[in-house]
Order: C-alpha cells, then sequence, then structure tokens
C-alpha cells in the first residue's frame, strides 16, 4: 500500500483485518435470522481457504478459484444443514461436527493432493488486485477506509449493503426474518421455513468461502488451521451487531480495530505479547456489557 | 344440489397416542353457508378441519370441492383451492406490521424482485375497507387486541382470494362486541357467497349465525341439521347429552371485610400517550366475587399484570389485608398466600414440556422439603394423585402437561391454584376456549371459592360469565373504571347497556363522553339491536 | 509394572534393529522435523532388515509424556529418536519405567543418563549470523533498507530455546554491526495464523523495520508476502528457505539436521553410540551454517554486504569466534 | 406406558444406527488411506483395551470431560449458554496448581481440597462474571462466556510461562506440585486415578440436585418456561447467575483434576479441546447428568482408538477427527430416532 502523506496505517490494515469476521458475519447473519446458531462459520471459512486456493492453483485463476473455492463450500454447508434440518439434529452439535470435519477433511485432502499435511505453497499465483487511486489515498481515514485494499475488501462492503437490501427489501429475507420469529406463521402461509433456513445457511457458506478466500489468496499459500478463530469473532461479531448487517459492519470494525491497535502495540508498549493478545477480546466483550447497559437503562423493565 | 364441499367417510387416528380422533365423519357444506361445527373439547373438530386445510392427513376418506376429488397435501394446495383457516391459536408475527402479515408468502413485488410494502399495505388497506374491519395495515401485530388479531387472520384469507373460510373457535377470545363485529363481517361474506365453516361451543351463537348446523360427538358425527329446527337444549343433548344451564345458587355469606384494595393505581410505560390503568380504585372483599370486564385493549390484561405483581405501578397503593403490597413482586406476592389463574394457560399457566407432577407443584415446591433439603417425591406424588383425581384430570401425573387438552391443562392450574387458598384468588378468562360442561366446571370451583370466604377477582371479557356468578360487575374503558355496580342493579345489567359501558359509550365517573368514543356511535347502534337473547 | 512387563516379555536380543522416531508436534512445516525423518529413514533404508516408526506427538505438550509412554511400552523399539529440547526432560519418567530402553536426543541436551545420548545445536551461532546479516542490510543502502537502526523479529510463541539463545543471538550479532541497532520484537500466538502474523509484519514497517527475522511456521508465510509487497527482508531459520520468497528473504541459517540424523541412527544400529554422554555442534564441526552458495542470496544481497557477512562467518566457522551455547 | 419404552428402543435403535454408519464411514476412510487396514482397524477398536495402560489411559481422559460435560449440561438445562468451557478449564488448572505451588508444605489432606477450592472457585468466578452481567443487564451470555474465556487463555499463558514456568524445563510448563498433592494412581502403569470414582459420585449428585432437591427443580423451570416460573414465584434472576457458577465452578474442577493425577505440572494449552469437548458430550448425554458419564466414556473411546492406531498402525490423528465427526452429525438426528420409533409403533401396534 502506497500510503499517502496523512494515511494511518492502523486505520487501513484494520480494514484488512476485519474482512474475514465481516464476510463471515453477514453469512451467518443470515442463519441467525432464520432462528439458527450457526458455529459452523469457522468450520466454513477454512473450508472456503483450502478450496479456493487449491482451485486457482489449478486452473491458475484467481476468479475461477474464488468460484470454485465458494461453491464447494457451499455444498459443505448444504451437508451440515442437511443434516440439521432434514435429520433434525442439533443444530450447536452439528455445528461442533462441521468445524471439525473442516479441519480434519482440509488435512487429509492436502496430504493427498500434495504429499503435505503442512504449508501449501502455490507458486507464481497471481496476488488479489488492489484498487489504487493514488490521488485519493491522502485524504485522512477515508482514504484508509476505502482505497489500496485487495478486490475482496469490496465484496465485504457490498456484502453488507446487499445483505441489508435482502433482509428489509425482498420477500425472501421478509420471509427469512418471519422464519426465525415464528415458523408456524410462515408453515400457515404455504411456505416451508426449512427453505429459509438452508438458503441462509447456503448464503454462510457463500460469505465464509470468500473470508477463507481472503486468508488464502493473499498469501499464494494455505497454512493449516489459517481460519484461527475468526469464524467465532464472526459470530460475536453479528451478536454484538444486533443483527443488523450495518450494525454487523461497526462490531467488525471495533473488533478490527482493537486487533490492529494490538498488533501495533506489540511494538510500543513494554507488557508481555501474551496481555496485549487479549487485548482485543478484553475491549469487545467490556463494549458489549456497556452496549448491554445502555439498551437495559433505556428499555427499562418489569419487576 | 351438488355441496360445495364434501368429506367423506374421513378417519384420523393421531400415532402420537393412536387416539381415533376422526371415525368415519362426513361432512357436507353448501356454498354460501355458514355452517356450525359443534361439538365438546376433544370432540375431534379441529382435527377434520386441519385435514381439510392439508395439515393433516386423513388415514382413510375422501374430499370433493364441487363435486370433483381433491387431495389437499399441504396448506399450499389448500390456497390454490380457495380454502383458508383460522387457527384457534393465531399465527402471526409479531414483529410484523398487518400489512405485512397479510401478505407473508403472496408479496406484492416492485422490479420483480422488490418487497414492495406501499402496494402491500394499499390492497391490504382495500381489503380491510370492503370489509370495513378496524385495523390500520400499518400496526405491528403486537400492538393489536386479540379482535383485532383475528381481524388480520381474516384478511389473509380474504387476501388470498379464500371462497371457503374455516375459523376455529373464533369467538371464545372474543368480546361481546367483537363477536357481533365478527358476526356481521361474515354474514356479509356469506352474502358476497363465500362459504364458512365455523367451529364453536357456544350454542347461543349458533343459533344466531350459522344456516345448518354439524354436531359431533367423540370422534364421529352425532347429528346434522337446519338451524332453524333445533334449539339450543336439543343442540347441548346432542353434544354432550345433558342439558345445561348458566344459573347457579348465588348464597351470599355475611362476611364482608375487605381483603384486597386498589387505590387510584396508575399504571403507565415508557413513550405510551395514555396510562394503561388509569386511577383505579376498588376493593375485593370476603365472600364478594368482583367481576372486572371490558373490551380487550382496555386495560384487563395490565389491571391482571398489576394485581399479580408482574408489571410495576406508577403510582397509587394496593393494600392486601392492610398490607401495603403495591411494590411486591411476584414471588413476594406468592408468599403472602395469593393464588392466581392467569389467562395465558400455555406460557404462563403451566411449563408445557414439563410433567402435570411438575406444573403442580410451583407454587408450593416448598412445603415438601424433607429435612435433607430434597424434595419429598413421595408427599408430593400422593398429593399429586389426590388433585388428579379430584379434579377429574385425564393424564397420569409424568405426562408432559402438553400433551394434554386445553381443558384438562386448565384443570391442572386450577388444581394447583386452589387447593390451598387463603382468602384472595384472582381469575383471568378462566373459561377461554372451553366448552359448556368445562365452564360449568370451572364456575362452580370460583362459587366454592367464595362460599369458603375467600375474596375472588374474576377478570373476564365473557359478559354471560360476569352476569352468572359476579357480585360486582366493574368495567373498564381505556384503563379507566366507567362502571362499577352491583349485579342485582337490574337497571343497567342487561347485555347491551354495560356494553354501552365497554363502548365508553357511557361513564358513570365523568360527565362528559371521553373524546374518540365518537366514532363508536353508530356501530353501537347497529350492533345494540343485533344482541341475540338466550 | 506392566508396562515393563511387556518390554521383558519381547527379548530384543536377535530380534532386527528398530526405530521409533518421535516428533514432538507434526512433521509437516517443520524443516527440523522434516529433516528428522528423512535422516532416520535414509539411514534405515540403507540398512535391510531394520525399520522405523514415525509417531507425531501432537501440539499439546501435556499429552507428550503419554504418547511417547505408549510408544514406549510396545517394547519394540531399540532406540527412540527425536528432536527437541524438552525431550529430555519429558523422557525422564519413561526412562525410568523402561531401564532398558535406549533414547537418542537431537536439538537437546542431557549428560550423564545412561539410557540417553544427546546432541545440542548451538543456535547461538545460527541466529548471531542471521542477526548479523540484519544489521549489515538495516544499515545499508539496500533497496527497501532504511535509514532507522530497527530490525524486526516475529515469532510463533515464547518458549525456552527461544528466549535463551535464539533471540539473544539474534541481537548480538545485529549489535555486532552497530550497537545502536534495536530488535522489535512482535508474538503471533500460535504456529499457523499467517493472517495476524501480516499484520504484525505490517505493523513493524511501519515502524520502520526493514529485516524481519521470523520463527513462526506456518505462519511465516504472512510476513514473506507482506515483505514483499513493502519490498523489506527476512531472515529465516534452521533451513534453506530462499525459494519460498525470493528476493525477500535474504538469509537463511540451516542445521544439518538429516546429516546429524543419518549418521547417529547409523552409529545406533551398529551399536556405536555412547550413551551418557552429550555434544554440543557448532559450526565449526559443520552441522549449522549459514547458507551462502544459493542464487536468490546472491541476487537479493549485494557484493559488499555479502563480503562483511562472509567474514564474520568464516570468524565463527574457524572458531576465532567463540559463541557459548548457554545452559538449556 | 408403551410409548415410552417404545421411545426408549428408538433412542438405543438409533445410538445403533448413528454408530453403524460412524463405523462404515471411518472402515471406509481407513481402507483408504491405510496400507494394512486390517491392522489399524483392529487397533483402533481394540486398541484401548489391549492393556491396562491404554485402557486406564482411555479412562483418565474420560475425568474431565465428564466434569465439562456436567458443567455444560448444568447450563444447558437451565438454557444458559457457555462457551467459555476452554478458558474455564484453564484458569482452574491454573489455581489449583498456583495454590500447590505456594503451599509445598501443606499435607495433602488439607492441601487437595484447598487446590480443588481454588480451581472450583476460579472457574465459578469466571463464568460467574458473565452470569452475573445476564443478571444486572441481560447482557447476552452466550457471547461473553467466549470471549472472556479467550481473553482469559493468554493471560493464563503469561502466567504459566512466566511467573510459574519451571526454570529447570525447555516445555511451557509450570514447576511440578509437591508429592502430597498427587492423586493416588489405581491401575498402573496407566495415568487412572481414583479421581474417576469421585467424579461418577459427582454425577450422580448433579442428577440428585437437578431432579430432586427445590433448587435443581426450579433451575429446570426457569430453563423451559421462565415466565411460568417467575408466576408461579420463583426469583428467576437468581438462576441466570447460579447455572453458570455452578458450570464455570465444574470447568474449574476439570482443570485440576486433569493434572494433579496425570502430568502434577501445568502445561501450557492443556485445555485444548476440553471446553468443546465437553459440549459435545453433554449433548450426546441430552443434558442428563447420568447420561454424562457413558458419553465422556465414549469420546474417550473413540480418540483413545484413534492414538493406538497412530502409535501402532499408520493412520493420523485427522481420522479420528473425521469419525468424530461423523458420529456428531449423526448422534443427535431426531429423524433417525422418530423414524425408527414409527417402524416399531408399526410392528407392535
Ligand atoms: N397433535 C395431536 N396428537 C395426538 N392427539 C391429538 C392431537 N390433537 C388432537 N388430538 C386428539 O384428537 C382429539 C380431537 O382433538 P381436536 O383438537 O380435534 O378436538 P376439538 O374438537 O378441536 O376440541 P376443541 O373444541 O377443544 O378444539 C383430541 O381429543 C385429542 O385426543
Ligand atoms: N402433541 C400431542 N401429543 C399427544 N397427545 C396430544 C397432543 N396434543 C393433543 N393431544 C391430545 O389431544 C387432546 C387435546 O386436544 P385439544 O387440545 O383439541 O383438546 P381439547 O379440545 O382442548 O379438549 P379439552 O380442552 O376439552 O380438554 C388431549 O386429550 C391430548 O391427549
Ligand atoms: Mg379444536
Ligand atoms: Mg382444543
Amino acid at each position: 500500500m502506497n500510503s499517502g502523506e496523512f494515511s494511518i496505517p492502523i486505520i487501513h490494515n484494520t480494514v484488512s483485518i476485519m474482512t474475514p469476521f465481516l464476510l463471515a458475519g453477514i453469512g451467518g447473519l443470515m442463519t441467525e435470522l432464520a432462528g439458527m446458531l450457526n458455529i459452523a462459520l469457522e468450520g466454513l471459512i477454512l473450508i472456503g481457504a483450502f478450496f479456493s486456493v487449491v482451485f486457482a492453483a489449478y486452473t491458475g485463476s484467481l476468479m475461477l478459484g474464488i468460484l470454485l473455492g465458494i461453491l464447494t463450500t457451499m455444498l459443505f454447508a448444504y451437508i451440515f444443514g442437511a443434516v440439521t434440518l432434514y435429520l433434525k439434529a442439533n443444530v450447536f452439535i452439528t455445528g461442533l461436527a462441521a468445524n471439525l470435519l473442516a479441519g480434519g477433511l482440509t488435512t487429509v485432502l492436502s496430504f493427498y493432493l500434495f504429499g503435505t499435511k503442512g504449508v501449501l505453497r502455490f507458486e507464481g499465483l497471481p496476488s488479489l488486485p488492489v484498487l489504487r487511486i493514488p490521488a485519493l489515498h491522502g485524504i485522512p481515514v477515508i482514504g484508509d477506509l476505502l482505497f489500496g485494499h485487495n478486490i475482496l475488501v469490496y465484496f465485504g462492503w457490498a456484502s453488507v449493503l446487499l445483505a441489508w437490501i435482502l433482509i428489509y427489501k425482498t420477500p425472501f429475507g421478509f420471509r427469512l426474518r418471519g422464519t426465525g420469529s415464528n415458523p408456524e406463521a410462515i408453515e400457515a402461509a404455504g411456505l416451508k421455513p426449512g427453505n429459509y433456513q438452508m438458503a441462509g445457511i447456503l448464503i454462510s457458506g457463500l460469505t465464509c468461502g470468500l473470508a477463507g478466500a481472503i486468508l488464502t489468496l493473499n498469501l499464494g499459500a494455505y497454512v493449516p488451521n489459517i481460519s484461527s478463530g475468526r469464524g467465532w469473532i464472526a459470530l460475536v461479531v453479528i451478536y454484538l451487531g444486533g443483527r443488523t448487517p450495518f450494525g454487523i459492519l461497526g462490531a467488525s470494525f471495533v473488533f478490527g480495530l482493537a486487533e490492529s491497535l494490538s498488533n501495533y502495540a506489540q511494538g510500543y508498549l513494554d507488557i508481555p505479547a501474551d496481555f496485549i493478545l487479549a487485548f482485543p477480546y478484553i475491549i469487545t466483550v467490556t463494549a458489549m456489557v456497556i452496549v448491554s447497559i445502555i439498551k437495559y437503562k433505556t428499555q427499562g423493565d418489569s419487576k | 344440489m351438488t355441496p360445495y364441499l364434501k368429506m367423506q367417510n374421513i378417519t384420523k387416528v393421531y400415532p402420537a397416542n393412536n387416539l381415533k380422533a376422526n371415525d368415519t365423519v362426513n361432512l357436507e357444506v353448501f356454498k354460501g353457508e355458514i355452517h356450525a361445527l359443534v361439538g365438546e373439547n376433544g370432540a375431534g373438530k379441529t382435527t377434520l378441519m386441519n385435514i381439510l386445510y392439508g395439515l393433516e392427513q386423513p388415514d382413510s376418506g375422501a374430499i370433493y370441492l364441487n363435486g370433483t376429488e381433491v387431495r389437499i397435501g399441504s396448506p399450499m394446495v389448500a390456497h390454490q383451492h380457495g380454502i383458508g383457516m383460522v387457527h384457534q391459536h393465531f399465527k402471526l408475527i409479531q414483529e410484523f406490521t398487518v400489512a405485512e402479515n397479510v401478505v407473508l408468502g403472496m408479496e406484492p413485488l416492485r422490479g420483480k424482485l422488490f418487497f414492495d410494502r406501499r402496494q402491500a399495505e394499499q390492497t391490504v388497506a382495500e381489503v380491510i375497507e370492503e370489509n370495513n374491519f378496524h385495523l390500520s395495515p400499518a400496526a405491528r401485530i403486537s400492538e393489536l387486541s386479540v379482535g383485532q388479531m383475528q381481524q388480520v387472520e381474516i384478511v389473509k384469507m380474504l387476501y388470498r382470494r379464500a371462497d371457503l373460510l374455516i375459523l376455529d373457535e373464533p369467538t371464545s377470545v372474543l368480546t361481546e362486541q367483537e363477536i357481533q363485529r365478527l358476526f356481521k363481517t361474515l354474514r356479509y361474506l356469506a352474502g358476497q357467497g363465500k362459504t364458512i365453516i365455523l367451529i364453536t361451543h357456544k350454542l347461543g351463537e349458533v343459533k344466531s349465525i350459522s344456516d345448518r348446523i354439524t354436531v359431533m360427538r367423540k370422534g364421529e358425527v352425532a347429528a346434522v341439521r337446519e338451524t332453524a329446527e333445533v334449539d339450543e337444549y336439543e343442540l347441548s343433548r346432542l353434544m354432550v347429552g345433558k342439558r345445561i344451564m348458566l344459573d347457579f345458587d348465588k348464597e351470599v355469606g355475611f362476611c364482608s371485610e375487605p381483603i384486597l384494595s386498589l387505590q387510584q393505581v396508575t399504571a403507565a410505560r415508557k413513550h405510551q400517550d395514555r396510562p394503561l390503568l388509569d386511577n383505579i380504585s376498588f376493593s375485593a372483599s370476603t365472600c364478594e366475587i368482583v367481576g372486572i370486564t371490558g373490551v380487550a385493549g382496555n386495560g384487563l390484561s395490565e389491571l391482571e399484570d398489576v394485581i399479580s405483581g408482574l408489571m410495576p405501578v406508577s403510582s397509587g397503593t394496593i393494600l392486601y389485608n392492610d398490607i401495603d403490597v403495591t411494590h411486591m413482586s411476584a414471588m413476594e406476592l406468592r408468599k403472602t398466600g395469593f393464588s392466581y389463574v392467569p389467562t395465558d394457560r400455555l406460557k404462563r399457566g403451566s411449563s408445557l414440556a414439563s410433567s402435570i407432577r411438575e406444573n403442580m407443584i410451583i407454587t408450593n415446591h416448598h412445603d415438601y422439603l424433607t429435612r435433607g433439603g430434597l424434595l419429598d417425591g413421595k408427599r408430593i406424588e400422593s398429593h399429586v394423585e389426590e388433585l388428579i383425581a379430584g379434579y377429574q384430570i385425564d393424564g397420569r401425573a409424568g405426562m408432559p402437561i402438553g400433551t394434554l387438552s386445553g381443558g384438562n391443562i386448565q384443570k391442572v392450574i386450577l388444581a394447583r391454584e386452589l387447593e390451598k387458598v387463603r382468602d384472595l384468588v384472582l381469575f383471568a378468562e378462566p373459561t377461554w376456549g372451553l366448552d359448556v360442561a368445562g365452564s360449568e366446571f370451572i364456575y362452580q370451583k370460583i362459587l366454592d371459592v367464595r362460599k369458603r370466604g375467600a375474596a375472588v377477582i374474576l377478570i373476564s371479557s365473557n359478559l354471560d360469565e360476569i352476569l352468572a356468578i359476579a357480585d360486582t360487575v366493574i368495567v373498564l374503558y381505556r384503563g379507566r373504571i366507567v362502571m362499577k355496580r352491583p349485579v342485582r342493579d337490574d337497571a343497567v345489567l342487561s347485555r347491551e347497556r354495560i356494553g354501552e359501558y365497554m363502548l365508553g359509550l357511557k361513564d358513570d365517573f365523568s360527565a362528559a363522553i371521553p373524546a374518540g368514543a365518537g366514532g363508536f356511535l353508530e356501530r353501537a347502534a347497529e350492533e345494540g339491536g343485533e344482541g341475540y337473547s338466550r | 509394572s506392566a508396562g515393563s512387563g511387556e518390554s521383558a516379555d519381547s527379548p530384543k536380543a536377535d530380534k532386527p534393529f528398530s526405530l521409533a522416531v518421535i516428533v514432538p508436534g507434526v512433521t509437516a512445516g517443520s524443516p527440523i522435523y522434516e529433516q528428522l525423518v528423512e535422516g532416520a529413514r535414509k539411514a534405515i533404508d540403507e540398512n535391510p532388515g531394520t525399520s522405523m516408526k514415525v509417531v507425531e506427538l501432537g501440539f499439546n505438550q501435556a499429552e507428550w509424556a503419554e504418547k511417547l509412554t505408549s510408544v514406549v511400552a510396545t517394547g519394540i523399539y531399540d532406540v527412540v529418536i527425536t528432536s527437541n529440547p524438552s525431550m529430555p526432560f519429558v523422557s525422564m519418567e519413561v526412562a525410568e519405567q523402561f531401564p532398558d530402553q535406549k533414547f537418542i536426543f537431537v536439538d537437546g541436551y542431557i549428560d550423564g543418563h545412561p539410557q540417553m545420548a544427546s546432541y545440542l545445536y548451538n543456535q547461538v551461532e545460527q541466529s548471531y549470523m542471521l542477526g548479523h546479516l540484519a544489521g549489515l542490510i538495516t544499515t545499508s543502502s539496500m533497496k527497501g533498507a532504511n535509514p532507522s537502526l530497527k530490525i524486526g523479529m516475529i515469532v510463533a510463541q515464547e518458549y525456552p530455546a527461544l528466549n535463551k539463545m535464539i533471540i539473544p543471538g539474534f541481537e548480538m550479532g545485529a549489535k555486532a554491526v552497530n550497537s545502536g541497532i534495536t530488535l522489535d520484537y512482535r508474538v503471533v500466538g500460535n504456529w499457523y495464523d499467517a493472517g495476524k502474523a501480516g499484520e504484525l509484519a505490517k505493523s513493524m514497517v511501519d515502524a520502520e523495520v526493514d529485516v524481519i527475522g521470523v520463527v513462526a511456521g506456518g505462519a511465516a508465510a504472512g510476513v514473506f508476502e507482506v515483505a514483499k509487497l513493502r519490498n523489506k527482508y527476512v531472515m529465516y531459520w534452521d533451513d534453506n528457505a530462499y525459494a519460498q520468497a525470493p528476493g525477500v528473504i535474504a538469509g537463511c541459517g540451516a542445521l544439518k539436521q538429516a546429516k546429524l540424523v543419518y549418521e547417529v541412527v547409523t552409529d545406533a544400529l551398529n551399536g556405536n553410540i555412547v550413551y551418557g554422554t552429550a555434544r554440543v555442534l557448532s559450526a565449526a564441526d559443520g552441522y549449522i551454517e549459514f547458507i551462502t552458495d544459493d542464487p536468490n542470496y546472491r541476487a537479493t544481497v549485494p557484493e559488499s554486504v555479502r563480503e562483511k557477512q562472509q567474514t564474520v562467518i568464516n570468524a565463527i566457522v574457524s572458531g576465532e569466534l567463540v559463541l557459548e551455547a548457554p545452559e538449556l | 406406558m408403551r410409548d415410552t419404552s417404545s421411545s426408549k428402543f428408538a433412542a438405543a435403535a438409533g445410538l445403533g444406527i448413528t454408530l453403524g454408519a460412524a463405523f462404515l464411514i471411518m472402515l471406509l476412510m481407513i481402507l483408504i488411506m491405510s496400507e494394512t487396514p486390517g491392522k489399524t482397524i483392529y487397533f483402533f477398536f481394540a486398541g484401548p483395551w489391549a492393556n491396562t495402560y491404554y485402557l486406564g489411559n482411555m479412562l483418565n481422559a474420560a475425568v474431565p470431560l465428564m466434569l465439562t460435560g456436567l458443567g455444560i449440561s448444568f447450563a444447558f438445562r437451565a438454557s444458559m449458554f457457555n462457551l467459555g468451557g476452554e478458558g474455564q478449564v484453564y484458569i482452574g488448572g491454573l489455581a489449583a496448581a498456583s495454590l500447590a505451588l505456594a503451599l509445598p508444605g501443606l499435607p495433602g489432606i488439607l492441601g487437595i481440597p484447598l487446590a480443588l477450592a481454588a480451581a472450583v472457585g476460579a472457574g465459578a468466578v469466571i463464568a460467574g462474571l458473565s452470569g452475573l452481567f445476564k443478571y444486572k443487564w441481560r447482557t447476552d451470555e452466550l457471547i461473553s462466556t467466549f470471549l472472556i474465556s479467550n481473553a482469559l487463555i493468554y493471560i493464563v499463558d503469561n502466567i504459566i510461562t512466566g511467573v510459574l514456568q519451571d526454570p529447570e524445563s525447555n516445555l511451557l510448563v509450570t514447576r511440578k506440585i509437591a508429592v502430597q498433592y498427587w492423586f493416588t494412581r489405581i491401575m498402573r502403569p496407566s495415568n487412572l486415578d481414583i479421581s474417576i470414582f469421585f467424579v461418577i459420585l459427582l454425577a450422580v449428585i448433579a442428577y440428585f440436585y437437578l431432579y430432586k432437591t427445590h433448587q435443581g427443580y426450579e433451575m429446570r423451570m426457569c430453563g423451559l418456561d421462565p415466565e411460568f416460573a417467575r408466576y408461579g414465584g420463583v426469583n428467576v434472576r437468581t438462576y441466570f447467575l447460579l447455572p453458570l457458577l455452578i458450570s464455570g465452578g465444574l470447568h474449574g474442577l476439570a482443570g485440576a483434576v486433569s493434572f494433579m493425577g496425570t502430568q502434577h505440572m501445568l502445561f501450557k494449552g492443556f485445555s485444548g479441546g476440553m471446553g468443546w469437548n465437553g459440549i459435545a458430550v453433554a449433548l450426546i448425554a441430552r443434558n442428563n447428568p447420568l447420561a454424562v458419564i457413558p458419553a465422556a466414556l465414549f469420546f474417550a473411546y473413540i480418540e483413545a482408538g484413534a492414538k493406538s492406531a497412530m502409535i501402532n498402525a499408520d493412520v493420523t490423528i485427522e481420522i479420528a477427527a473425521v469419525v468424530q465427526a461423523v458420529v456428531f452429525y449423526l448422534i443427535t438426528a431426531q429423524a433417525l430416532y422418530s423414524w425408527i420409533d414409527r417402524k416399531h409403533r408399526r410392528r407392535s401396534a
């Protein structure tokens, strides 16, 4: 990133850090609204990370890699959804299963496709195109927020808007929310709640696929377990964001900023790294408690 | 002529409990008629209609529309055949608006893609207009009264252009006025050529509204009659095999110390223009049944919550045996020995997933602690068995109460609340959804409680009920008391006169007729004429 | 006890030599462990009839002792060979429990235990050489090098060998170039979050670091990528990794682990190991080197710098510059 | 009565099918991945029983799972989430270790109870914090437990590898605790110790607490229908706090038990997975404290089988993960159970 005069790297990095949470969070929101707690996000991201870079390497095309990566992730999400919805299994435990399976599957495949369970490095992969408008980079904050990021970051921004439209402006989103709050009403209207829950799951597969793609295509390599907890943060972000797309945008930013700050802090503060690593979580939980206090005080409470 | 709808030899067994809910049932309904389907609780009415609406599949039997056989595999198919149903328990999405609930599943589109909310509200407004309902398409369901929610359910059907309308016990949750309005609508719709099947327990209603009647008993059709040809007594005999009347010996005891008294109680919630309860004062004395009525949405449920300690009071005091209980929580009130049968049996009154046993000891499980601090299983068991027998509850102590019938659930609640009454019981809508026999059983219990010298507060939107057993009638309108009289005061106590108070046309406590009541005038006039007599 | 009972009822005397290769962690992504397996494999393949089995202990150190015991308890293996400074400590109890089990530790130190032989690399030397080059680069006028005297280090997590040998050596080497050089040192928190490692690298570069030493396993990939984008330089331990990021990785140290293990295992199956001894291996012995004969090295680092670096390398190899390995 | 018996049958059969399916998939994977399938399969299943060492270690591995499983069951019974198990186990271990290291002179009869108390206390406080937030401001405990736990893990890491680190060792581990703190081993040479009996006893107590005490009763009612409980005069908010206190306490205990009998020192990251696996165990056990015991054993069995296959044959730990995944996918599948239930009814009707 050729940062302009007034560039604030912390902000700029915040954006690249937050994008995976943001995308996964938006996807998770869909299942959340359909009344399912989707803890499979972590596994979905991992699947997306693995397959997008592998396919990119095989096809030699980033676009194809991303596309096929997303499709594979959606397939994986479909299995998770099918077991949960059609076999009526407990969504939490199938979520755990999906995460386990993602870890096992990627390793096993990696071993049988490339003979290693370690880092997969793909030489000569084009790196993700970056949007540069040098003239505008200089604009304080805005410049860092909006420019000099790779294209998938903009998918992240776009997903917020698209999700907002989908949820509040289309019959689909309208029924999706209905499913979450009263499936019986949906049934009585001659619709199938299961379909909307499945749709939600597939969408989360889509966005998590993208989230994963960012992680690996940025590197041109796959590192086992590279999702390292981002799916869980996404879950946090959904709740912290009050289960709305723009709320999620805000929450991801908060967490991303905390993470970015802690990365910089490591260089300057003379306190043990561990404490600094804990910092983003402390910030987030604090934010969460404060939010709930405000909610509580404003809404009041019956005795 | 061929009937519009013909259900032939329908048989349905519920696997869950191998219970034959419908046994070779035959039902014929003609176009444009209002057909009443009556029967005791558990007779199989809902089951039959669920089959017609595609929610349940019959084990055998056939369904014909206009003489051609149809298979109705799902509500979707039912819609396609022009069949719509209003369920006993409404299926609405609380946080959505009226319009949104109505169009759900058939949303108007803008640009082939986007949900056209404006269009939706417009169309719905038209439907509401045509059938002169009193609903705002933009209102959230959570803000509506029960009666209005039901209107929404009906609008839903009309929006879908349904020709055959099924209403399952629509009146059991409605007030007198709302019932009258509903019947007006139904007649209007029938006039428009729609066919209507109406399930109800209330024989008076059957007489006043229906053209023909099918009587079910224990899953079979007991009789089919032209309404004109039967009277209520024959109907009740066909249903239950015995005569029922709503008059009781109301021997009043000679005691009357006030037990519970409310003084200028006002309850307001944030961002709400007028208080939900406005300066309420009355007291209930020993051996007295205070009946409190009013149109839903005028403070009945708030009063219930305030008295039971589930809703905070903004000002005023509540004295219980001269102790100030104004700010006591439900928990503290319970400790004082106050009994309460709530309106909402399924969420508040019981824990559906829990056993009858567990439901029966919620208020008093502390009495069953052994020295070891454990719950004394044996004592609980014998106690529960006693109650089950005493209240003729059909079910075993270990059964999830959710698998019981509505009536039996209510019996469990009564057993729990009345088993050791101290001196005050609050009943809220105790007979909703119950058949005549069930209601009678409950009235007996209420009168027993009074006979034992307790004070009874009976919150009910069912006037018959109030008139039948209350000693004092209080009418709430917009959170205020507009009438308070002894029931023996025959000057006012015709149901029509009370109706005028309920609509805010009369007010004993302020000369001026409250603003906003004007709109009701002409409707009230119409309805005044149409009250039926038993 | 049942365990030793087993090893007793499977006499080893006349049965062919069998080796257990214990990987404390997972082989994948760790050059050291890959070489461990490679070297052992070579020795075993050259000696028909002998056999080996690789067992990975995984990342949870709490389970290492138990898993190791399970391996030994089978009583199949004449010798257990493993590689990690912590393994002697882990093996103590097992050794007590199975008195006739022999252990060989490479990259570890234990002296005077009759069942154990150990070979410790003097990591200070490798780190010093890498640190020295880092110092040269940050003070150089190479493309991407800046005037500020800051070098960086990104590690997966802290562990004794890192704190006692690698970091001090790295810093010492740099300061030997210019005592004003400071080390900016940051922790990823795990061995796989390449994203986080990359972000740390960014923040370092923003703090005017121009050379970054990396000991972070798979997470290193993130550092390579950032260094490439911001044209900064990376120092890499234990393996020739120049090819992984040409033009970015300016220096690689290497341990001749495969060579060592091959020799040791060959000795072991010929019964030429003297148990109860400990050796410290240094650049002088040829088991530690700084890789200069790689085209990428020459392409990346300019002549002048390479020469200065070479003198230090020579000094260490010839033994005129002595860097003591501390007690581990 | 028949319906209950037949649904029991269904449960059993459903479990059978689940395990069968998992088994088949595993065979498939092994056949694909293993050069010596027969050997692998043998060790996968027979391995854990091969000798007292494997058997004992399998049982030993099940003990902390029982505790975390119990902990989760309590939370779930009260409809409270606890995603912070990992951190609570970790801090519990730390508390016990710190106490033991601080008071090396204490006699066991005093020391062990104190250490365990410390562990329970630490876990309870941490989980209780989320409970308190919920109690005071309705803060969503699902997320707060998770976040607090994650923050905690780093901090405990630091304490273990910092002040408590054993300077002698190259492992990331605390010093060994004094001998009198060690639990007595009962199946040498394995690591199994007497704690398993106490833990099983604890499960029975938990069962009694939930089903025979008024608190347990109130807790379950609050879990099932808060409004009903409130109406019935139960102080509902208490049960935002109490279940998490208990849940956290049990997790903390798991932390202590898992090292005081086994390694006698606290390793960085020793609690890895215990929290999540506890959730799995609880859900498999349908949150029934007694069922938690077999569920935990089953869980430990799969892991032990994988380990033994790994050591004695030629498969990798990932296969275990995949098998576990399959089991999880199917084990709570209601459809399977009700399907069998229907078939069974048909036959018996
Ligand atoms: N979901 C169900 N599972 C099992 N049995 C049921 C179920 N629903 C109803 N039944 C049985 O079918 C019988 C008829 O039930 P149904 O609801 O049709 O009675 P109903 O006539 O509608 O009573 P009500 O007037 O109270 O609505 C009930 O007595 C009950 O025993
Ligand atoms: N989910 C269910 N599982 C098993 N049985 C059920 C279930 N739901 C209802 N029932 C049976 O259906 C009957 C209740 O159906 P419903 O609620 O229509 O009865 P009801 O008409 O309310 O009768 P009443 O109110 O007079 O007791 C009960 O007798 C009960 O045994
Ligand atoms: Mg019914
Ligand atoms: Mg009913």
